[in-house]
Order: C-alpha cells, then structure tokens, then sequence
C-alpha cells in the first residue's frame, strides 16, 4: 500500500495528483470465505480489519448493501467517551478510546481523532448525584473524568449560558478530556483501507437474502444480491438492519430500531470548543473541522427504518441548545439527516455468539456506536476468531435477558447513553 | 372561622390587543364522569345535559350555566359554572360511573376575538377552523409543550381547560401567541 | 410529524397527541407466574422489528386516552389501518390500504 | 445620486425610493426594492466574498438562493449580526450594514489567498493523509491550525433579542413556488373554493417572470399578471398568499415546514414584529411549482467576479434596472443565455461576442442576436476567463482545439441549461428519474399526496407549463374533496424556452487540463478533484460527495450537483443513474435555529410549575430547587443561616415540636369502580382486597421486569374508592403504566382511573405537636389514636373546606397530611401556619424532609433505587404479598439473576468519623489498597449530617450487604480513604415508637 504522507502529497502535488490509487480495491466476490461480515460500517470494517492484522485471517468479505460507511457510520455526530458507569460498558468504551489515540498512525489514515473533551452538564440535585456516581466510579476504574462548577465549565466552554435564571441552570458538569470527536468519514474509509490492503474484500452493492445452514444447523454462508457466497462464519455487523439479518436464521432479537436525526448548521469561524451534552434538557452540540455546529437530536418514539423523522424533533433539539447557548439563535441549520439506531431493552450492546454455530452478532449499540468503534471492531474480531468472546465483551450476550443480567446504563445513568 | 375563600392561580392576568383578548374563566366546577354507554342516559338526566356520544362534541344544559364536553368514549368533562354541584347531583345515580371531583385540578382561560384561532394555532397542531372545528366542538389536545382541552363556544371564542399549575405556561404561551395575532391573522 | 387516525375518534390527528406503545399482540400470560425464564424473556424482551408491515400500539394520550393498534409500513411510515384495543389483528398486505 | 451601472432602460424600481447602505464601511447608494447585491451591482461592485479554501475572490454567480459565492455578514446592532447572509437574497433598507467574510486583513487584499497559491497542495480530501506525524504535533498543531482556518462567517457573540413566531395551518391544497405555474395551479385550485395556501421565497411572486421579459399571460405581460394574480388570490378567503416565504422541508404525510421573513428585509421591525415566522403546513394536497436554477458552465476561472449566470444578469438588468457590465461576454450550451445577451444589448451594453459549445445554434433568438449584430462564436468554447478581482477577459478556442482567441470583457454571462428543482420532491422521498435525453433528473414515482409541475417536472415552455398547472390545481382540489370544476383558464406565450444545455465540464476542461475549473464554487471543488477522488476509488456519489465536498457548502449544491455527478459519471464511464443522484436533504435552504425554535424560549422552554402554596413559601423566604418541572422549596433560612444551618434547624424543629412541608407534588390517583381493589392487587405488590376503608397502606410497583417503578402510601377511601399517591417525579409515568393495564390487559375490571394530583394541595404537617396544630382547624373529625391511628385516612372539613386528613409519617413522627382543594390551599396554609406558631413549629423543606426520612430509613425511588433494584434488595420484601398468585412483576423477580447471591442490598452505612459526611455516589471497596481498576461494592445513595442523631449518616447499594452487617468497608476518595460501618437502615427510633407518641 502506498504510504500516506506529506511527502507523497508533494510529490504528487508535481504530477497533478495523478499518481494516487484507489483507497480500496472493489473485488468480484469468491466463492467462499472464511469469515462474512455482513455491514460494512464503521465496526464491521474494524472487525475485518482486526481479523486479519491480530487473527491472522484474511481471507475476509465484508458485504454491504450500499456503499461503504453510508449507514450510521457517516450519520452520527462523532462523539467518543467512555465516562460510563458500570465496569463492562467502561471497560469497553474505554478500550475504544486507548485505540482511538494512535488509530491515525496505525490506519495510516488521519481519522482526525480530536480529544477536546466531553462535558456533560447537571442542572438539579438529581443530575449532580448520578454524574458524581459516575465520576467516583470512573476513577475507580481508572477512567478520566472531573468534576466541575459552573464557572469551571464556563470557563471551559464560554457559549454556555450559566445564568442561574436560565430555566434549568447549570448547577455543575464532569470533564472527560480524553472524550472528543473524529472525522466519521475518516474512520470508515481509513479501516476499508488498512483492510483492503490486508487482502479483505470490500464488496458494495451486495445485499445479504438469506443465511445458509447445514443440516446441523452449523452456518454455510449467505443468499446475497450477488448470489450465494459460503463462509464458515459470519459476523452480522448491520446496526438498525441486525434484527433484519438475524431473521434469516431464524434467530429473533431483543432490539428495536428507531430514526435518529442529527443537524449542522452553517460553518462558522470557531467559536465551540468542545462536546456538551445534557440529558436534562436532551441535546448535544460540538463544532466540526470544517466549523459547522454539529447537534444531536433524539429518536423519534416509533420504529421506522426510513431513516426520516418528523421535524418536531429537531426543533425540540433545537429549544435545547438555544437554551444552554442562546448566542446560537441567530444560527442556521444547513442539513438534517437521520440514521436507523438498534437499541436493546437495557440499552447496551450485545456482542456475542448465537444460539447458531459460526453466526456472531455485534448489534444494539443504539445511539452511542460510533465511539465504540475500534474496541467493537478489536473485540469482535476475537470473538469470531476464537469463537469466544474477549473478557470485554463477555457480559454483552443475549443470555443476559434470560437471566435477567442486564447492563442497564438507562436505568442506571442519568445521563445521555 | 371564616371559610376560606378560592384564589385562582391567575388571578390579576389579563391581555387584551386588537385581535384577541386572553382572560381568566371564573371558577367553577368541575368533573371527570366516566362511564359505559348503558349508564349514559340515567347520568345525561341527573345533570340536566344529553351527554354527548360523538367524538369532538360538547352539549349544554337549558340555563347554558352546565356543560358536558366528549373527551373520549367513556370520558366527559363536566363543567358547571352556575354555582350547582354535579359530584352531587350524580351521586344519586345507582348505575355504573365513575365520578371525580377535579374543580380545582383544572383552570381555563378564555380566548377571544378575531385572532382567538390564530393564537391557538401558535401552538395547537390541530386544524381549528370553522369547517373542522365548528362551535362546540372540543377537544384535549397540545398547547405548546403541554396538554389542554380547547371548547370552541362561539365562532372567536374558546376556553382553554389546563390543569393547575400549567396554567403559568398557557397563559404566558397565549400571551407570546397573542403578539402575532394582528399581524397576521 | 405523522398523522395518525384515531378509531376512537374517528379523525386524523397530529403525532403530538399520540405515544407510541410498542409491538401489538403480545399478550401478557394469563400464567405468567409460571412461565419459563426462556418464555418470559420472549413476551418482554423479544421483538419483531420488521422492515415493513409492523403492527404496533399508539396511545392518543393528549385526545381520547385510549390505546389502540396500528398497521404500518416501518419503510415508508405510512399508516395502513388503525383498530381499536381487543380487536383481532387483521390481515394487510403492503400497499394495500385497508 | 443615481449608481453608476443603475439604467433607465429596464429595471422595475423606478421612482423606488433612494436609501443608503453600507458594506465593509463604504457607503453606497441604492433603491427600495434592491438585493444587497443588485444594490453593489448597482454601484459597480462585484467582489463581495472569499471561498472556503483557496480565499478566492468571489462576486455574484446568481440572483436567488442558489448562491454560493457572494455571502456577507448583516449588522443590525452589535446582538443583531448575522453570518452567512447571501447579498441576493437581503433586501436593502436605509442603514443597512454588512460585512464581508473569510478574508483579512481585507477583502481586496486577503493574506489567506496564498492557499491559491499553494492550492496543488491542498487536493481533495489531502488532510487525510497527512498531520499523523509527529502525533504530539496533531493536537498541539495541525489541528489548531486546521479549524483556525474553517468557517466562513463568525457566530453572534450575544444572546438574541429578536423574537420568532410559529403557526400551524391546515389547508386542501399547498403550492409551493408563486412563479406562473404555482400562480396557475392556486388559483385553479381556489376557484374551485378549496382551502389554498402559496408560498414563494421571493419578496413577490413571479418567479423567473421575474426577468422573462418577452412572455405574456392572459395577455398581459408575464410579470403584470403574476401581481395582479397574487391581487386576486389574496382576495378570496380561502386563499392565503406567503411571500418571502421559503418551503424548506417535506415531511410525512403532507407535513410542510415553511419559514416566512417578516422583517429582515425593515429598517426597523419595531418591537411586535417577529423576525421570522415558522409555518407547519398539513396539506391534504401538494402542488410543488419549485421551477429550474440555472447551472453555470465549468470552466478555468469560471469564478471570476463578473462571471455569472445569464439569468442572474438578466434579473439585475430586467428586475433591478442593473448593467452587470458594459462589455459583456456570453457562454452557453443553450439559447436562453441569448435572451440575456439581446436584454443587455438592448439595454445599452455592449456585448463582446456569445460564444456556443453548439455547431449551429437556430431558432428565432439566435436569429435576433444576429440581427442585433452580436458576434456569435458557435462551435467554439471558452478555455479561460482572465482577471484578478474581476473578470477582464475571456479566451475562445473550438471546441475541437486549436488556436486561442482573447477577448476583453467586464462582465460574463454563462448558461449551461436548466437544473429541475427536485429537492422537495426528493425531500417527500419521491424517487427522481433520469431522463436520458435530457441528461436530467426528473420527479418520477410519488411517494406522497403531491404533483410537481413547470419547469421543476420538465416542462420547458410557459404555455405548456400553465396549462399543466391549472390542470394539477382543479386536480388537486378535487382529490382534497372539492366537488365543483369551474374551468379555470390561464394562457401563455413566449418565444423562449429551457430546453437543452449541457452538464459536467466544458471542452477544454477535460482531465488533462490543468486549471481551475470551478463545480462547488464555495467549496472550492473543481473538475479535478471530482475526477481524484473517482482515482482514488470512490465509486459511489455520496463518497465522491464527502471525499470532496461537492455539493456541502452552505448552497447545499444547487448549481454543483448535476455537473459533479456527470463529471464523476465521465471519469468512472459510467450513465450518471448508475453512479447515483445524493438525495436532497431538508432544509431546503439554511433556516435559523430562532425560528424553530420559536417561542419555546426563556420562560416557555420548558413549563415552570408551581405549586398552590409558591407565594406563602416565597414569604417565608424558601429557596426553591427544581424537581421535574416543578419549583420546590428546598429549605427556609433565617437571617444568617446558610443551607446547612437552616436544614439543621428544621430537622430538629420537626422532632422537637413540628413542621410544616409542602407535599403537593406528589402525585395522586383516584381508582374508583367495583373492581378498585382487584385492579390495586394486579397493579401493586401489595395486598389490598383485606384493607380496611379509612386506612393506608404503603404500596410498591413494579415493572413487569420485577425492578421498582414507584411507591406512595394508598389511603382507602370506600369499598370502590382508593387515593393513591405516587413519587413527584412517577405521576404520569404511573399513570400511564396503569392505564396501560386497565386499557390493554385487564380491560374486564370495572374500574376508572382519574388523575387528581392537582385537585389536592397537601400541607404535612409532622411531628409530636402536629395534632395540637391541626385539631382546632378540623371539623367532623375526631383525630385521637383511637379513633385515628397511624395510616389511616378522614373525610371532612377543615378551615370550613373539604379536606382529606391522611394520618401517615415520612419522617417517624406521629404526622398528617392535610389534602384540600387547590384554589382553597393558601387559606388553608395561612392558618395552619399561625396555629403552628403558637406549637413552636417551622417550614422545612425537601432538603429536611430527605434528612428525616433517612434517620428513619425510609427509601426515596430514583435515589436509593435506579432502576436496577427490587423490593427484595431494598429491604421491603415485607412488602411483597407471599400469598398472591399475581401482580405485575411477580415473574419478573423470580429470574436467575434476581434471586442469586451477591445482589447489590440497601444498607446504612456508619462512617467511622462521625463527622465525616460520605458525597452521594461515592463507591464502595472492600480493599482501598487493591490497585486500579477496583473492584466496586456498590455506592453511596444518601448521604446527610443529621442533626437529630448527632453524626452522620448514610444508606447506600452494597454487594451482599445484607450479609455484611457490622464489615468495615472502605469509600476511596480522590483525597482520602473514609472507613465506613455497614448497618442497619434505621438511624433513629429503631422501634418507631414516636409514631404513636
């Protein structure tokens, strides 16, 4: 693979930037694989990614329905924390970012992980009990996050409106600075990439029917637009679609899938620092590279895979930010946009193996995937590769609505999942 | 002692421009009736008003002083505001009901004049023309960001129903509403 | 913001008066004190989630407060029928407005 | 003065009065009715921005919303400054001042340019392959450096002071667009007497009437009988007419978010005028008459200021009365681009030659070029426009090669052809058709009630296009219900039509060319980068988007789109369907957060509630906290008490003599009906059928999962009639849940839920004298043990109004709760309040009410529990009916995790130093030295120095802690290791006895 670097770009700046090749190569497929993924996504491209440079396979399709990076991957805002509360989420969410800081050098992509830090804010008694259970629990497992009065975060972020007649003042926030952003694009492009260079194919256009199962009920491979292609394993990596994939195994999900929207304003000179959010006045806003607002919405209350919600949404979004930030008024929203988000009754993931031999599943990441990325990628990678789970993810199974041992960061957390 | 006397959450409020006026209702009572149909008749004749059994629709006894408004199949708001006392006057009633005094649970305030439907529109998703909404008509619904029940009784008349302590927000949702009112009706 | 028919009301109304309610037809077990662990995780966990027709429960919490079921296509959000609470579940097939 | 390119040959706004304005400090001169930019134009001013990336100077490319290039900064005052105005769409008014953007020190001389320079450095999508070495030197940097360099304007500084209103509206049919079809489509469908709203962007309708000036309608000329239609429509009443109003998005079943400019366009608004006004549209029917934008030709230096569409320079001249130049030059692959040469000429310019892509152009307009003796190149293209901050000349060569011709000009007029205007369209998640003619995207299968009709469907003359129209309005309008067809009729002629052009880049722009062939102009994303990112693999329009940009900068890619897409269709030889169309998202064009936001702002945010004791606690000088919506009184203090003092005080007031809480909050649910009691055992873990009318009982609910949902103590008023209350926060919630069973579940019971939370304010009344204070208030009451013991429930009267007297205590103490009708509470309040001052009572607030509870061990759902905890783990097992066959929940807690060992338990925790008071949410260890990451035993939920037990106290979630009484246990701090004792709930009073006593 060609090396990425300020040279190469002088180099080719000479010859009119005619020297580049294709990021990725676009292979017919095989007739069999070793491993399927089925998404190719932001996680299911880390999965193959991770397969071939720690496992050693390489022999690796990824399919995708669309294009590459198109579903929620190029849909999300771009946040990345692990400030969360119970060991398992933090262990995996923590993870991600201690892969996230030098994903650039190892990708040889610049995913522009950006550690600007994640605020999140308290606005009554109940908020600053939850987030300082957080950031109690944090320490102790040895993840970054602080405390802050109102002026700290004012300090930190002076947008925001700390007035103590503001209809939910900001009475106090925590501070991960390790938590950020990066270039959604990026990330998605960078694993097709380092992947493809590992010899995985990335086949676009190609829409999974149907999963094949031997006579033990063992999996044989997948009914694609493309037609039949084997694999000893297949890992289904399809976000809002997983419950869609799983059917045709027959295997029934405890998920739903909901629209998700997400709004930019105009770009503007830099003027955000960082990532706010507040679960109690529901909204989260950072500023992009290229100085656009990018605003978080919620899900609309319906399931739907039309990836379009209702415009209500937004403007409650929107009642949000211009409360915590009511210089922004005068801003205008550019574009909007929805997702499909998979979430869990517990609202974690699942990452496990399936009651169906060589079928593995890394779905349910609701509305907080993306940060996740290269640990969910990392993790899964081992589940397949060893038909077992890492000890990160060996609590996220579907057992545990059986058994009733969720990892309920919902109920648990009063903040924003 | 002297018996306490009601104060009305909004009492002193008052808007009035050219196209709308928001006032304060006078207080009165009040009931959450529930009941099946076969209890319907007995009910409509001890309270002197043919509960009504189509959707959107309100009925009001002779004196106009009592008035029963469809909130949903087995649902009717009772007001009256004649000083009687309807919690009474269904108690006598053996069949089977439900009823609830809510005099105080509720607070209305009326909306009135030429921009009245405008003002509602603010923030009411509801069609409230005269075409789909005619004199009568009534309705729970949305207010902005809370739940209300809106009674049309006249063609640039309404009385907004809120409970308590929502009644702060809807008047001060009219009054901001109301401003836009004249300029474009 | 979709419109949504209300049987009860026999009028179309604006999403804001309306909640959703989940997947419709899942009975709670009249046994449900018996039921296996595996049964249970079934009836409150398990979902369809299908793309395409789902039938769902919306409440029309700011109208007539009743709960009622729905037919509609999760792809395109268009409503097909609604029905009251009790009701048999029909049989639609997409496109089709019933 | 007059401006100096102001002409009285063409131009509406003649005898429009004269106003000054001013742009980066320079004032000019300019007419009602000007744009910003016709009134620079006026002026002869054509530099007005920079791009994005490589700072280029930039000058008007349309007159419309499609612009890309020219946007300024508008300031009103120092809160009033808007980023990002495009100068075609603002309208003049006296004083208005704008700024220009993206440059410094000035716009003329710009330091940022040198990105020009260095521009083969920065190829699309260069920052990812670079800035990773060293990593230090990303966050300290390269990406200071990066973002330093984005945006375009800079962000208000200031709160808004401008207000924005919000309407929704309902009507049969909506046309979007007031240009001759969307006059046509209203009017036929309002004649028919159908509810009719139309919307245009533009200060009055017309559309591309605007500068079409050779059409007639009706016999009358084009524009004239758009105004006097407009007239017309807003005349009838069941029409409602919106200019300056933009449709910017689609949404489900027919909804359409409009946004009207009330006073942007005012010298001063004044202080009731909104700014903006949203409109939430539910239109039965939609007509979308969006019409066509012109694309401009892609070319080296095809961004010169001067260089624009020709239909930009005919609406300046026809419109405006503005010369866009005195020697202009034309480039076009279709004949539109020949009106506006004719215009110009006729006008008084000089038109240095029309040069055309095509071999032999014919049709009347070329031959009334010729006749006005215009030089037209055919055959021929235009390899470069030349200049520095304006365009100074155009080079010409044949469009096979060959020798190069320069050829000066001041202004350039370039047409590519017409560009549908499908976003709504695509925005109503129609699916868009290529027709492979015409090289376009058209409206093809509907997924909505809607039809699009006029140039925005393809239609390329005026006459087809009204009668098209009028045939969609009478359509429309009978689909929505209208009976009656009065037969409406419209007729148009002109000369002119849309149809051909050409899309991707102009010969001599091809892949072996070197210069600057501009696609996305604010983007700065010319043919070449298209043509890298399509070598660098993406194969996919939507990666060729983001790997460039195309099509993302504030202009959203109305003009770049179509020809980024047939440039990447080229590049990978491929049809331009194959390659995909990026589908439109809302909103149409940028619209201000203000306005949707509208009036949910300050006050009307989120709905402040208030209790009906507020004003009495106010007095007495509480500090309110918020709880959900609610405003509660916290604590009362006194001169010179902080929280801490105040909340001891109360505390010991409470157990010492009485106190006074205001407990209104809770929420409070009749269950009335036969089945009330059978209904409260399916519904609560408790047993209830045995519960005697006249007493209470605490209740637990569960969720189906067996994890707790809420509590409250449940009086029983008759046979058929519970009062139950619920948590402040669970009042809906729980209702809700309740009404689900009753609905959905168990709809055979007869029984009927009501809400009365707010039909009763509650005044607690707690403590040894509480009786004393309230007895003397009470009528038909007889409040002795005997007669009253503790949890037990009274009807009567107090202070001469109806009350329910519940005897009941959340603080240990013998209490009451005083329930009377809300508009009665202050009367009531006031009076007990001086009977409790004769007893040595205080008000305490929820801070003392959490402190009191917690002595006694009482839990608190949300705090002591989150979700996770059931009955069981909270130590109320007690409260779990053994002998019932079901309630919601009952399988729930039966699951193998809820019945393991080593569950979480709510414990007291005793702090070793009894001065130390633990932080809520603090962890629990068993070993404060194990090395991180430790292994957690559970957290601190309550944590309070009580006055009454002289120490500190707390309850907390802990591993197995049932099991661990009397274990030393360990609270890690950041600065500290607190040893603390796990113990029993119950702090104070361990037998209850002053419950009684």
């Amino acid at each position: 693979m060609r090396k990425y670097s300020v040279f190469a770009i002088a180099r080719e700046a000479m010859r009119a930037h005619k020297g580049w090749d294709a990021q990725w190569s676009s292979p017919e497929p095989r007739a069999e694989y070793d491993v399927i993924i089925v998404g190719a996504g932001g996680h299911g491209l880390a999965t193959a990614y991770y397969l071939a440079k720690n496992h050693g396979i390489t022999n690796i399709a990824v399919l995708e329905k669309g294009w590459l990076g198109g579903g929620n991957t190029g849909r999300n805002t771009t946040i990345i924390r692990s400030n969360y509360l119970y060991d398992e989420s933090a262990g995996i969410y923590d993870h991600a970012v201690k892969l996230w800081d030098g994903l650039s050098q190892d990708l040889n992509y610049n995913v522009m992980y950006s550690a600007r830090g994640v605020m999140m804010l308290a606005h009554n008694v109940h908020d600053v009990q939850s987030l300082k259970r957080h950031v109690h629990a944090n320490r102790l497992n040895g993840i970054d996050n602080e405390w802050m009065t109102p002026e700290q975060a004012k300090a930190y972020c002076p947008p925001l409106n700390i007035s103590p007649d503001a209809r939910y003042p900001v009475v106090g926030a925590t501070l991960q600075r390790r938590g950020g952003t990066a270039r959604h694009d990026a990330v998605a492009w960078g694993y097709a990439r380092a992947a493809s260079d590992r010899g995985v194919h990335i086949i676009q256009n190609c829409e999974v029917k149907g999963i094949r199962r031997s006579a033990n009920g063992h999996v044989t491979g997948v009914e694609t637009s493309r037609g039949f292609i084997g694999a000893k394993k297949v890992g289904v990596v399809a976000a809002g679609h997983s419950s869609v994939i799983m059917q045709m195994a027959d295997v029934r999900m405890p998920l739903e899938s909901y629209p998700l929207q997400a709004l930019v304003s105009e770009p503007v000179k830099p003027c955000f620092p960082c990532v706010v959010m507040s679960n109690t006045v529901h909204a989260y806003i950072s500023q992009s590279d290229k100085g656009e607002l990018v605003i978080g919405a919620g899900t609309d209350q319906y399931i739907s895979y039309s990836q379009t919600g209702g415009l209500h949404i937004l403007t409650h979004t929107l009642d949000a930010i211009c409360e915590m930030f009511p210089v922004f008024s005068r801003m205008k929203m550019l574009r909007s946009w929805g997702g499909i988000v998979d979430v869990t009754p517990d609202r974690s993931p699942i990452l496990a193996k399936t009651p169906v031999p060589g079928l593995y599943v890394n779905c349910g990441w609701g509305t907080g995937g993306f940060k996740a990325t290269p640990g969910s990628g990392h993790v899964f990678a081992h589940t397949i590769a060893n038909d077992n789970p890492h000890p990160i993810n060996a609590g996220f199974t579907l057992e545990r609505f059986r058994s009733g041992r969720l990892i309920d960061e919902a109920a648990a957390a009063a903040v924003a999942h | 002692m002297a018996d306490a006397s009601r104060i009305h959450p909004l009492a002193g409020r008052k808007v009035a421009n050219p196209a709308v006026t928001l006032t304060p209702a006078e207080p009165a009572a009040r009931l959450s009736l529930r009941a099946r149909p076969d209890a319907v008749a007995a009910l409509s004749k001890a309270l002197g008003v043919k509960l009504p059994e189509m959707p959107k629709r309100s009925a009001t006894s002779k004196s106009g002083g009592r008035a029963a408004l469809w909130l949903g199949p087995d649902e009717w708001l009772v007001i009256d505001t004649a000083g009687g006392d309807p919690l009474a006057d269904c108690a006598k009633v053996k069949a089977l009901h439900s009823a609830v005094d809510i005099s105080h649970r509720n607070t209305a305030i009326l909306v009135e004049g030429k921009g009245a439907e405008a003002t509602l529109s603010a923030g009411c998703p509801q069609d409230l023309s005269l075409t789909v909404f005619p004199v009568g008509a009534c309705s729970r619904t949305i207010l902005g960001k809370i739940e209300v029940v809106i009674w049309r009784t006249g063609e640039t008349a309404f009385r907004v129903e809120c409970w308590r302590s929502f009644s702060a927000y809807a008047f001060d949702f009219l009054e901001e509403a109301a401003r836009d009112a004249p300029i474009a009706a | 913001m979709l419109l949504i028919h209300c049987p009860y009301c026999d009028e179309d109304r604006p999403e804001l008066e309306f909640r959703n309610a989940g997947e419709a037809h899942i009975a709670r077990p009249e046994n449900i004190a018996e039921i296996s662990d595996e049964e249970f995780a079934q009836f409150f966990f398990i979902r369809t989630n299908p793309k395409g027709l789902i039938y769902e429960r919306w409440r029309h919490i700011h109208g007539c407060a009743r709960f009622f079921n729905a037919v509609r296509d999760s792809v395109s959000d268009k409503f097909l029928m609604t029905y009251k609470a009790g009701e048999k579940r029909p049989t639609v097939k997409a496109g089709e407005k019933a | 003065m007059t401006a100096a390119f102001r002409t009285t040959a063409a131009g509406r706004l003649k005898g429009a009065k004269p106003v000054k304005i001013s742009f980066d400090g320079a004032s000019y001169a300019a007419l009602e009715g000007d744009t910003l930019a016709s009134a620079l134009l006026a002026n002869g001013v054509h530099l007005m921005g920079r791009s994005f990336k490589y700072h280029r100077p930039r000058g008007v490319l349309s007159a419309g919303a499609e612009e890309p290039n020219a946007l300024v900064g508008i300031h009103r005052d120092a809160a009033r400054k808007t980023p990002n105005v495009r100068a075609t769409v603002q309208e003049v008014y006296d004083g208005l001042t704008a700024v220009s953007q993206n440059r410094w020190p000035s716009l003329a001389f710009d330091v940022g340019a040198v990105n020009d320079i260095a521009s083969p450095m920065f190829s699309a999508g260069f920052y990812y392959k670079t800035f990773m070495w060293p990593k230090a030197a990303w966050k300290s940097v390269y990406e200071p450096t990066i973002r330093a360099s984005a945006g375009l304007g800079v962000a208000p500084d200031k709160p808004d002071p401008d207000h924005y209103a919000s309407r929704y509206a309902h009507c049969d049919v909506l046309v979007l667009g007031g240009g001759a079809a969307g006059l046509s489509a209203a009017l036929a469908a309002a004649e028919t007497g159908a509810r009719v709203i139309i919307a245009d962007e533009q200060p009055a309708v017309g559309g591309a009437l605007r500068f079409e000036t050779g059409s007639t309608i009706d016999s009358a000329a084009g524009w004239d009988w758009a105004q006097a239609t407009a007239v017309k429509l807003a005349a009838m009443d069941n029409v409602r007419v919106l200019t300056r109003t933009t449709a910017f998005g689609y949404y489900a079943q027919n909804m359409v978010g409009l946004v009207e400019r009330v006073s942007d366009h005012l010298a001063d608004p004044g202080h009731d005028l909104p700014r903006e006004r949203l409109w939430q549209v539910r239109a039965k029917r939609v007509i979308i008459a969006t019409g066509a934008i012109e694309r401009h030709m892609v070319f080296d230096g095809n961004d010169k200021p001067g260089v624009m569409l020709a239909s930009a320079g005919r609406t300046y001249l026809n419109h405006f009365g503005v010369l866009v130049g005195k020697n202009v030059g034309v480039f076009t692959a279709s004949d539109s681009a020949y009106a506006a040469a004719i215009d110009l000429k006729q006008a008084g310019a000089s038109i240095a030659a029309i040069v055309d892509l095509r071999d032999n152009p014919a049709g009347p307009l070329i031959d009334q070029a010729r006749a006005l003796g215009i030089e037209i190149l055919s055959g021929r293209t235009l390899v470069r426009a030349s200049g520095n901050l304006r365009v100074a000349s155009m080079t010409v060569r044949a469009t096979s090669g060959g020798p190069e011709r320069t050829i000066p000009v001041d202004a350039l007029l370039m047409s590519a052809g017409w560009t549908p205007s499908v976003h709504l369209f695509s925005q109503s998640r129609g699916k868009v058709a290529f027709d492979s003619a015409t090289r376009r995207f058209l409206p093809g299968d509907y997924a909505q009630d809607c039809v699009s009709v006029g140039a925005c469907s393809g239609t390329d003359t005026l006459a087809d296009t009204v009668k098209d129209a009028v045939a969609a309005g009478e359509k429309a309008a009978k689909a929505a219900g209208l009976a009656k067809t009065v037969g409406t009729k419209v007729k148009a002629e002109t000369s002119e039509s849309w149809a051909g052009g050409m899309v991707g880049a102009a010969p001599g722009a091809g892949p072996d060319t070197t210069g600057k062939a501009f696609v996305d102009f604010q983007n700065d994303v010319t043919a070449k980068d298209i043509r890298l990112a399509v070598r660098e693999g993406m194969r996919s329009i939507e990666h060729v988007k983001r790997f460039t940009t195309n099509g993302m900068a504030t202009d959203q890619g109305k003009t770049s789109n179509i020809h980024g897409l047939a440039i990447a269709a080229e590049a990978l030889g491929k049809e331009m369907p194959e390659v995909g169309l990026t589908t439109f998202r809302a909103p149409y064009t940028p619209v201000t957060f203000g306005s949707l936001v509208n009036h949910s702002k300050g006050r009307l945010f989120d709905p402040t509630r208030r209790t009906p004791f507020h004003a009495q606690e106010e007095k007495l000088g509480a500090v309110f906290e918020d709880v959900g919506q609610w405003k509660r009184a916290w604590y009362y203090p006194r001169a010179g008490e902080d929280m801490h003092a105040a909340v001891n005080r109360e505390c010991a007031t409470v157990r010492k003599a009485a106190g006074i809480f205001d407990a209104s909050t809770l929420g409070k649910i009749e269950v009335v009906g036969p089945d009330a009691a059978k209904f409260m055992e399916l519904m609560y873990t408790n047993p209830w059928e045995k519960l005697e009318s006249g007493r209470c009982r605490y209740g637990i609910m569960l969720r189906e999962d067996g994890f707790i949902y809420d509590d409250g103590v449940v009086g029983r008023l008759a046979a058929d009639r519970f009062h139950v209350t619920t948590t402040t926060g669970g009042a809906a919630r729980v209702m809700n849940h309740m009404e689900d069973y009753l609905q959905t579940e168990f709809p055979h019971l007869d029984v009927w839920l009501t809400s009365i939370s707010e039909q009763w304010a509650v005044i607690a009344v707690q403590g040894p004298k509480s009786r004393d204070i309230i007895a003397p208030l009470v009528e038909g009451i007889d409040m002795s043990d005997g007669a009253m013991p503790h949890m037990s429930v009274r009807e009567g009267k107090i202070c001469g109004v109806p009350t329910r007297l519940f005897r009941m205590s959340f603080t240990g103490e013998r209490g009451f709760e005083i329930n009377v009708p809300a508009d009665y509470a202050a009367a009531v309040w006031d009076a007990v309040w001086a009977q409790g001052q004769k007893h040595g009572a205080c008000a305490y607030g929820t801070e003392a009410m959490h402190v009191l509870r917690a002595e006694k061990g009482y839990i608190i759902v949300g705090q002591d529990t989150d979700g996770t905890v059931t009955p069981q783990d909270a130590g109320l097992d007690w409260a779990v009916g053994k002998k019932k066959t079901d309630f919601v929940g009952i399988r729930g807690l039966k699951r193998p995790d809820l019945v393991a060992k080593g569950r979480k338990q709510l414990v007291g925790l005793r702090t070793k130093d009894p001065k130390v008071v633990l932080e809520e949410g603090a962890q629990i260890v068993a070993d404060p030295k194990q090395p991180i990451p430790m292994k957690m035993l559970g957290h601190v939920t309550s944590s309070y120095w009580s006055e009454n037990c002289g120490r500190s106290i707390a309850l907390g979630v802990v591993t197995g802690g049932f099991e661990r009484m009397g274990q030393t246990l360990y609270v890690p701090m950041p600065d500290k290791v607190i040893e603390v004792e796990v113990v029993g709930q119950v702090f104070f009073d361990e037998k209850g006895e002053r419950l009684h006593g």
